[in-house]
């Protein structure tokens, strides 16, 4: 459902991610990067940069993350998401190309690449995406997940430990009942 | 205080004799002292090994059985506390009372105390299912911004198990500084260092007695509600549950009765081989004993009608529940656990009644044995047989058996518990110096001494 | 349909490293181990993940041919649930069907086929090689015999095997351990048909059941079951309800537990006893006769019931009343199955029925003929006895098994027998008996894995569709044979071909199929009315009554011995499936092994103790038992269970107890049928064990656990009324209490005790429960509850959060005359008892009334549980999830079931019920999402879900107009051990009996 | 107390322990009735501020001291109501701090608090008392210095040590000798 919705806007972003003619005024630039060594973060099987994607680009959150807003995972696009841009989108540096070559392998192998866990919860601890888009609407992310849009390789900003979710509740003055997270 | 001679000592018993007596105690150790020190380590790694299995595969290896989910661990638990609680009421209470007859027997009693503490507090550690979480009972500022719950009674029972064991451990060093001060002035060579530092500069002058024996006076004034809070808030563990058994008002005094008896009689257990081995007969006479046993037959007296009551109130209340409860433990399976303990805690010590029993040490130390082990089966009839029979759920009936977990973990506590103590009376004064002269005539002009 | 597999495919991968995180967090102390997030390929469109998928299919465990409908979560199948358009079960579940899913992830499934070597021992072999192997023996076995042996296969998959089989020359023969040969021959003697009938027990107002044990396992328990709650509940949802059930057997079953009498008749003269009835009906004309009645008079004469009370071993008055409260009712059924149906004289006991329903009028009104039910189809035995005596001549060169276990239910003789078959094939994902002889192996799907249908009878088509991707490398029979036989095509387009032909008239199949049998997919079946059609008593009823004498056998000291189906494991299928090994048997509440049912009297006489073994001697053979001693059987008679015994059938099943199978008869008897009553010595033998029960108490001693209501008190209940308040703590003090609790609430300010929340609650309807235990392990299912296995069993650590407590209703001499199952499951009190001692409020109340556990903050002091007067909290004694670990209670794949939304609970940790909180989170969550309040009956339980009953209702008590806080404030509601003022939130509806003063002290 | 105007803070922690020997004269007794003899005279004299050992605490010579009471007391008091406070903060606050109802009862029930109170109030109690006893014989020592210390008076001996001057010295010695010293010592 989501995937029909997004697909068009998809084309769109995907063609502005070619054009450089576009008018970028307040559009944020993603650096080049040299080296990814000293890049915070977990390495992934491909250098997949957010800040290209969601920042620069700007293509939203939930169009990957496509069951963020209905479901209690967030969901992982599968490679056909990918693909349904990357038909197209080659890359504009050597780089880039590099690395959306691997996406293609991985098509072409039907391979799905293993990506790292970078933000994991006890598995005694239910995490429902759905209720915190909800309230905080789909810009939300954010608040837990930093301001993946700057992130060149995304990493842990928040804890995600107890004390960090119930600060959160208490200021927003909602529940902090135990068995609404753990059961 | 008291002027004359206390009953039973001799008037060979000087000062200087006391101290010499007393002082040798920590002479060079025997064989025997390490062949019973030694058994106390080989029980500890006994116990030690259960542990680590327990921590590995769970605490299954014990013998719990839906729905009893106490037992070994806590009747022990329970047992020891008990044991602590006869040395804070020597030293304490009769110290308020200032009956002279404790100054020569108080001193082992309050190390018994500290040590059968410690042994206690183990127990709660090791029968939680995740003892690596224990910390999770004390009041500590954490990240997640939880805290204990006070209206548990396991809450209550570590405030006060702890205090207990804070109170008693320093009321020990308290009344040990004099004496260590005395020794320290026979002693030689690493000794002499060590007591050197543990008296504290203990000289003896009028200024430190004049605040010694008022601070002494108010620890006692402390200890003593200490020492019946302890075990009321302990059978409270038991009282604040609904078990039929349990739920019972008469707890706290019952208890705590139930506890200082075995602690006396522990006392007589521990004492009868000291005096022997360290040759004090002197000092601790039949008078000692028999008092000993006095205190023995009127607290056993007060178990014994505790029995009664709870039988009676069981039948009176007309409460099936209650009544299912009380004829499952005595005419259930566990019926061989309640008549030992019966048998043990309220028949036997009647014949305390007769003096010659009273004053026969040998006797005593028998019967003073039994009177331990009815006391364990006191509490494992309350726990144990309260949990296995019915409670309310007719449906909800086990038949429980230990296994060699639990008996490993028990043995281990008799070992840490004894390793302490003969660790204690080798290296300290089991006797304290300075009261027992206190309770002596002192010297006066115009009496003629033998030296 | 085709790519949607592909779809699971992927699915499976995902879910994979889904259940790994959910076991292994749970175990792990501190952080999570690194995951790898593996994303899909394809987006399925019809799979969220982190939200279930529903496909509806068929339940194969028995031939009721069930619907249900799998709940998939990243492509893994976590749990079964009935599926509600279906006419047979109507979305209710058994036990066993819950249990599929342990048969589907069962670790000792065969993962690929396998051929037996030179040197006797099985090794791997790929798809073609096997089939290239087996298309050779079918060459040239051709003519020298060829025999496919099944299980009661009416669908499809029976229709391609015999077509095949017409190609290639052979025969099938579809067995079933306990067939219905008796029922075919009885209708046979007196209507002249062989068929099944269907029987209305819903719209019975007198039950007599005849050794019939229609919910335990006979023909279709699930549907019976709704039926028969709806007749004999005290409110089954229809005007005249409270149907009187009298059982008739020498032992009481599961089914006999609902009873209000027990006729415990001699064995054998159950036929003899409906005759009596019929007699006095027809002499006194107690109900309007058939014109053709008349005829039967010759016949009953012989059968005063003075002149047979004696033989019965009842007093005559008791017939008199029977056949008069049996004919008045104006709605008698009587029904003979089970144990009645096993004798040598079975079949003319069930002509017997017949005659005694054709006089009260019953017959095709209650007793519909024309729906021949599909466990009918199944051959008698004396078939399978042919084939044994084929197989020994060397008759049969090919034998190919397949959903039949012949090698365990006919043991010894069979198992013989197979070594002189020239060639033997098995298309068992199991390695059980009959397959660890077969030379040949070709691991079929499970029934959630394939395509397929079923029909339970005339006019209804289930559909089977698979769930999940194939766990190991198996592969559908149904394609296997299409290749043997050279046709083009997959099974699914042979079967969807028939689908289509189920159509109704007028449309073109090849216009509207697809959709038809896409929206018959949906519903998971075509469901048709059956055809009926009347019929006469047979001409010649003489044959009858020489058929119903019973003599006596054997010699004196022999014993009269029961083997009887236990209620889960069925003939032995049900032994590999840990969750039904676990599940205490209804009735003696015995788990993981087999026991004789013994009376205490007869006990007695030979100095005889509960657990103590008894050597079983008959003609046939010999096995020991553990003794059972319970006055729930005829002192003159010793009751075996079937199920245990497997000598193969992996490790959950393998060498427990013994099999009563190999006491049995290895002969047909007179109408074809096996006898399961054999005479036989019993003796001591001095060896003893520790049985493993469950049962606590058989007594409820008044201690208000439950409550029992006759009948005429319970219609005279006006609304308003309490009869069950002097329970209650005395007026006095309860003033005092409350006052007090009030005080104490209005202080607490929060949840629920303000009434701004919902206060959760269950309402349990006695009257209604069975103890069919199917709620047990739904719940099991639902809440990643560990099996602990039998050694810890008998030590009471069993984990069930919901048990059965089964107290005996007794007359007035003790005697058992049925009993009160109470299901015990916490109570989420409102003054809970086991909160306030938790020094970690690791359990607490939440704000919507659940007396929540939190199983990561539990540090495990056990003092909750000491303090629960409902013993309904369970303890991790081991680490139940440890991979590999001695109690591993979920090894690879059958960790693949576990429910995502539960946690796996840890070592040291106490765990319980909490009203399956995951579903009620989950509907708070869809409500929030769809901006609205969660509706009453949105959120179902586990075990209400399953309930073939239908006595259990969850819902808000807050709600004045939800379903449960009405039945709260019924009058026949109380609450266990109300007088500890914990103020439950669970309601138990009173059970209702016939007589008048009953009596469960 | 006069004397209590004589007290000089230590100079050091080392000396806060053992105090700088301060000339005098020391007397030996091995009777209770000699000392308490000596102890009459030397008050008589106008002694106040010698010192008096002894193996055993004894009333008679608390009298014949005329000793004020020990201030020990205060800290017991001081301390055991910090106690009893500090418990109720605890169970009260960290009750209120994330309020969970269990068992239906209020979230903040006195009753059991009571028993956290009163134990906290037993342990600071006692641990104060220590206090109080250490720091007021510490500063004891420190006050009245002190010259070779007979071992014996641990064991069976009762000692007065009078600071004096040489001036002094001797009138005090004949006083001793006069009580009935066993020895009497110049430092």
């Amino acid at each position: 459902m989501v995937l029909i919705l997004a697909l068009p806007l998809a084309a769109v972003y995907g063609q502005q991610a070619q054009s450089t003619s576009s008018p970028a005024a307040s559009r944020y630039k993603a650096p080049v990067i040299s080296d990814t060594g000293d890049l915070k973060g977990p390495r992934q099987p491909i250098f997949f940069r957010h800040d290209i994607h969601a920042g620069q680009d700007q293509i939203p959150c939930m169009y990957c993350h496509y069951s963020a807003a209905v479901s209690s995972e967030p969901g992982l696009p599968s490679l056909q998401t990918c693909m349904g841009c990357h038909q197209l989108v080659g890359g504009s540096t050597p780089s880039h190309q590099a690395e959306i070559k691997k996406v293609r392998d991985a098509w072409r192998e039907r391979k799905a690449p293993e990506w790292v866990r970078i933000h994991a919860l006890p598995g005694f601890v239910r995490f429902p995406h759905m209720r915190h888009i909800k309230v905080l609407g789909t810009g939300g992310c954010a608040n837990c997940h930093g301001d993946v849009q700057t992130m060149p390789q995304v990493y842990q900003v928040s804890t995600l430990r107890m004390g960090w979710c119930v600060r959160c509740h208490v200021e927003r003055k909602v529940t902090r009942d135990c068995s609404v997270c753990h059961y | 205080m008291a002027e004359q001679q206390t009953p039973g000592t001799s008037s060979r018993v000087t000062y200087d004799y006391v101290t010499r007596t007393i002082a040798r105690t920590l002479g060079g150790p025997s064989r025997g002292y390490f062949v019973l020190l030694g058994a106390a380590v080989a029980l500890l790694l006994v116990g030690i090994i259960t542990l680590l299995y327990l921590l590995r595969y769970g605490l299954g290896l014990a013998g719990y059985s839906h729905p009893v989910y106490w037992a070994v661990f806590i009747t022990c638990f329970v047992f020891w506390v008990g044991i602590a609680h006869s040395g804070t009421l020597i030293s304490a209470i009769l110290f308020l009372f200032r009956s002279g007859w404790r100054t020569a027997v108080y001193r082992t009693a309050e190390a018994m105390t500290v040590f059968a503490v410690m042994t206690a507090g183990l127990f709660p550690l090791i029968h939680i299912g995740r003892q690596w979480y224990f910390y999770w009972l004390i009041p500590y500022p954490n990240e997640r911004g939880l805290w204990p719950n006070f209206k548990s009674p396991l809450i209550w029972d570590e405030f006060a198990i702890g205090t207990y064991f804070t109170v008693s451990t320093v009321f020990l060093i308290m009344g040990l500084i004099p004496d260590v001060a005395a020794v320290r002035d026979l002693a030689t060579g690493w000794r002499k260092k060590l007591y050197t530092i543990t008296s504290l500069g203990w000289t003896g002058t009028n200024e430190q007695w004049r605040h010694y024996s008022k601070g002494y006076l108010y620890l006692a004034a402390l200890a003593t509600p200490l020492v019946l809070s302890v075990h009321s808030v302990v059978s409270w563990d038991f009282a604040m549950a609904i078990v039929p058994g349990w739920h019972a008002t008469i707890f706290a005094p019952y208890f705590v009765a139930g506890a200082i008896y075995s602690g006396c009689a522990m006392v007589i257990t521990l004492l009868t081989p000291i005096r022997k081995l360290f040759g004090l007969e002197e000092l601790i006479t039949v008078h000692h004993y028999e008092n000993l046993a006095k205190l023995c037959l009127l607290t056993g007296s007060i178990v014994g009608y505790a029995y009664v009551c709870e039988y009676f109130i069981a039948w009176f209340s007309g409460n099936p529940h209650e009544r299912a409860a009380f004829w499952y433990r005595a005419f259930g399976p566990y019926w061989w656990a309640t008549w030992t303990m019966i048998i043990c805690n309220a028949f036997l010590p009647l014949l305390l009644w007769v003096k010659k029993i009273r004053t026969n040490i040998t006797a005593l130390f028998v019967i003073s044995i039994f009177v331990n082990i009815g006391m364990w089966f006191e509490r494992y009839v309350i726990i144990v047989v309260s949990l296995a029979g019915e409670p309310y759920e007719p449906w909800a009936n086990a038949v429980y058996n230990p296994t060699w977990a639990d008996w490993g973990i028990m043995a281990g506590s008799f070992g840490w518990f004894f390793m302490w103590f003969l660790l204690f009376v080798k290296n300290f004064p089991a006797v304290s110096i300075s009261e027992v002269k206190e309770v002596l005539a002192p010297p006066k002009r115009g009496q003629v001494r033998s030296r | 349909m085709s790519d949607s597999i592909d779809r699971r495919r992927f699915l499976k991968v995902l879910g994979v490293t889904g259940a790994g995180a959910a076991t292994v967090s749970a175990c792990g102390i501190g952080p999570e181990p690194t995951e790898k997030l593996i994303p899909y390929l394809v987006q399925p469109e019809d799979q969220i993940p982190g939200k279930a998928t529903y496909y509806a299919t068929t339940c194969r465990e028995c031939a009721a041919g069930c619907g249900v409908v799998a709940r998939v979560r990243e492509g893994r199948a976590v749990k079964l649930e009935g599926n509600p358009e279906s006419p047979i079960n109507r979305g209710r579940l058994c036990s066993r069907g819950q249990a599929a899913l342990q048969g589907l992830y069962n670790p000792d499934r065969v993962p690929h086929p396998m051929v037996r070597n030179a040197n006797g021992t099985f090794e791997a072999i790929d798809w073609d090689g096997a089939i290239q192997r087996l298309r050779a023996k079918v060459a040239e076995a051709r003519g020298k015999g060829i025999v496919f042996v099944s299980g009661a296969e009416v669908s499809s998959f029976g229709d391609l095997v015999d077509e095949w089989l017409k190609l290639v020359g052979g025969r099938r023969l579809s067995y079933e351990a306990f067939g219905f040969d008796a029922l075919r021959a009885g209708n046979r003697l007196a209507f002249g048909t062989a068929t099944l009938p269907t029987y209305d027990l819903a719209n019975a107002k007198y039950i007599l059941s005849f050794g019939a044990d229609f919910l335990d396992t006979w023909l279709s328990p699930v549907e019976f079951q709704n039926g028969f709650t709806q007749a004999h509940a005290f409110e089954g949802g229809r005007s005249a309800s409270m149907a009187k059930f009298v059982y008739v057997a020498p032992r009481l079953s599961l089914t006999g537990m609902s009873a209000d009498e027990w006729i415990a008749a001699r064995p054998g003269t159950e036929g003899t006893l409906a005759l009596a009835m019929a007699q006095v009906i027809v002499s006194r004309h107690l109900a309007r006769q058939p014109a053709d009645a008349s005829r039967l008079v010759g016949l009953l004469s012989g059968y005063a019931p003075s002149a047979v009370a004696e033989a019965i071993g009842i007093d005559q008055d008791t017939i008199v009343r029977l056949a008069r409260e049996f004919a008045s009712s104006g709605g008698g059924l009587a029904v003979a199955g089970g144990m009645a149906t096993q004798y040598e004289n079975g079949a003319a006991i069930v002509a017997a029925v017949n005659i005694l329903n054709y006089v009260a009028g019953s017959v095709g009104s209650l007793v519909k003929f024309g729906a021949d039910s599909a466990v009918g189809s199944a051959g008698t035995f004396a078939d399978l006895v042919a084939l044994k005596a084929d197989m020994d001549a060397g008759r049969v060169a090919l034998l190919l098994v397949h959903g039949a276990n012949p090698a365990h239910s006919f043991p010894g003789a069979f198992q013989q027998a197979l070594g002189k078959v020239g060639y033997k094939v098995s298309f068992s994902s199991y390695m059980d008996e009959t397959t660890a002889a077969c030379d040949l192996i070709l691991p079929d799907h499970h029934p959630l894995e394939q395509w397929g249908d079923s029909r339970p009878r005339a006019g209804v088509t289930a559909f089977q569709q698979p769930v999940v991707q194939p766990v190991f490398e198996t592969r559908q029979t149904g394609d296997v044979i299409l290749q043997l036989a050279g046709r083009t095509g997959t099974f699914k387009d042979y079967v969807q071909g028939k689908w289509r032909t189920l159509q109704p008239r007028g449309r073109t199949p090849a216009a509207g199929g697809d959709q038809f049998v896409f929206d018959a997919m949906t519903k998971g079946g075509v469901y048709g009315e059956s055809p009926t059609r009347a019929v006469r008593l047979a001409a010649d009823l003489s044959a009858v009554a020489p058929r119903l004498s019973t003599e006596q056998k054997g010699s004196g000291e022999d014993q009269t011995i029961v083997v009887f189906p236990h209620p889960v494991l069925h003939d032995g299928r049900g032994a590999n499936k840990p969750w039904l090994q676990e599940l205490p048997d209804p009735v003696s509440k015995i788990a993981w092994h087999s026991w004789v049912e013994v009376h205490p009297d007869t006990a007695a006489k030979w100095g005889l103790a509960t657990g103590d073994f008894l050597l079983l001697r008959s003609k046939f053979g010999a096995q020991k038992f553990p003794a059972w001693l319970t006055r729930s059987v005829r002192p003159d008679v010793l009751a075996v269970p079937t199920g245990q015994g497997h000598v193969a059938y992996g490790r959950y099943a393998q060498d427990r107890s013994a099999n009563a199978f190999e006491l049995l008869s290895r002969d047909a008897n007179g109408y074809g049928g096996r006898t399961f009553v054999v005479a036989a010595t019993a003796t001591k033998t001095g060896e003893h064990r520790k049985i493993v029960t469950t049962e606590g108490s058989p007594r409820e001693r008044g201690r208000g656990t439950v409550e029992v209501l006759g009948v005429a008190r319970a219609k005279s209940l006006r609304p308003g009324q309490a009869p069950f308040h002097h329970e209650e703590t005395p007026e006095y003090a309860s003033k005092a209490v409350e006052w007090w609790a009030e005080r104490q609430h209005e202080k607490t300010e929060l949840g629920n005790y303000r009434g701004e929340h919902p206060r959760w609650g269950l309402a349990i309807d006695l009257s209604k429960c069975t103890g069919c235990s199917a709620c047990v392990t739904a719940c099991y299912a639902e809440n990643n509850i560990a099996t602990v296995g039998e050694d810890l069993m008998q030590r009471g650590r069993e984990m069930s959060w919901l048990r059965l407590e089964r107290y005996w209703l007794t007359d007035e001499h003790g005697e058992p005359q049925g009993a009160v199952n109470s299901p015990m499951l916490c109570q989420q009190c409102g003054n809970a008892p086991c909160e306030p001692v938790c020094p970690v409020f690791a359990a607490y109340h939440t704000p919507d009334g659940l007396n929540a556990q939190v199983y990561n903050r539990c540090v495990g002091t056990r003092y909750c549980s000491n303090n629960c007067p409902y013993k309904v909290r369970y303890f991790n004694w081991y680490n139940y999830a440890e991979r590999g670990g001695k109690y591993e209670a979920f090894p690879e794949p059958l960790s693949m079931l576990l429910n995502p939304d539960v946690t796996v609970r840890e070592k040291g940790v106490m765990e319980k019920c909490t009203f399956c909180v995951q579903r009620i989170r989950g509907a708070q969550n869809q409500a929030r999402l769809e901006d609205r309040g969660v509706r009453d009956g949105e959120i179902v339980t586990a075990c209400q879900q399953t309930c073939p009953s239908e006595a259990i209702v969850f819902g808000d008590l807050n709600d004045p107009r939800s379903r449960v806080s009405q039945l709260a404030g019924d009058p026949r509601g109380y609450h266990v051990l109300a007088g500890l003022n914990t103020k439950p939130a669970i309601t138990y509806l009173a059970r209702v009996v016939a007589q008048e003063t009953p009596s469960h002290g | 107390m006069s004397r209590a105007i004589r007290l000089p803070l230590p100079k050091s922690m080392r000396e806060l322990f053992d105090a700088p020997p301060t000339p005098g004269v020391l007397g030996v007794f091995s009777h209770l009735d000699a000392i308490l003899d000596a102890i009459k005279k030397l008050r008589a004299a106008g002694h106040t501020d010698f010192t008096v050992y002894s193996p055993i605490p004894r009333h008679e010579i608390e009298d014949a001291l005329g000793q004020p009471v020990s201030p020990v007391r205060m800290f017991t008091l001081i301390g055991g109501i910090a106690g009893c406070s500090i418990g109720a903060w605890l169970s009260l606050w960290m009750s209120g701090d994330w309020p969970l109802v269990v068992g239906g009862k209020p979230i903040l029930s006195i009753p059991p608090y009571v028993v956290i109170m009163f134990e906290m109030t037993i342990l600071f109690g006692a641990l104060t008392t220590i206090l109080g006893i250490l720091l007021n014989s510490l500063f004891a020592a420190r006050r009245l210095g002190t010259i070779q210390y007979d071992p014996r008076f641990t064991n069976d001996k009762f000692g007065i040590f009078v600071p004096a001057g040489s001036d002094k010295a001797a009138g005090v010695e004949t006083l001793l000798r006069g009580a009935g010293a066993d020895e009497v010592r110049r430092g």
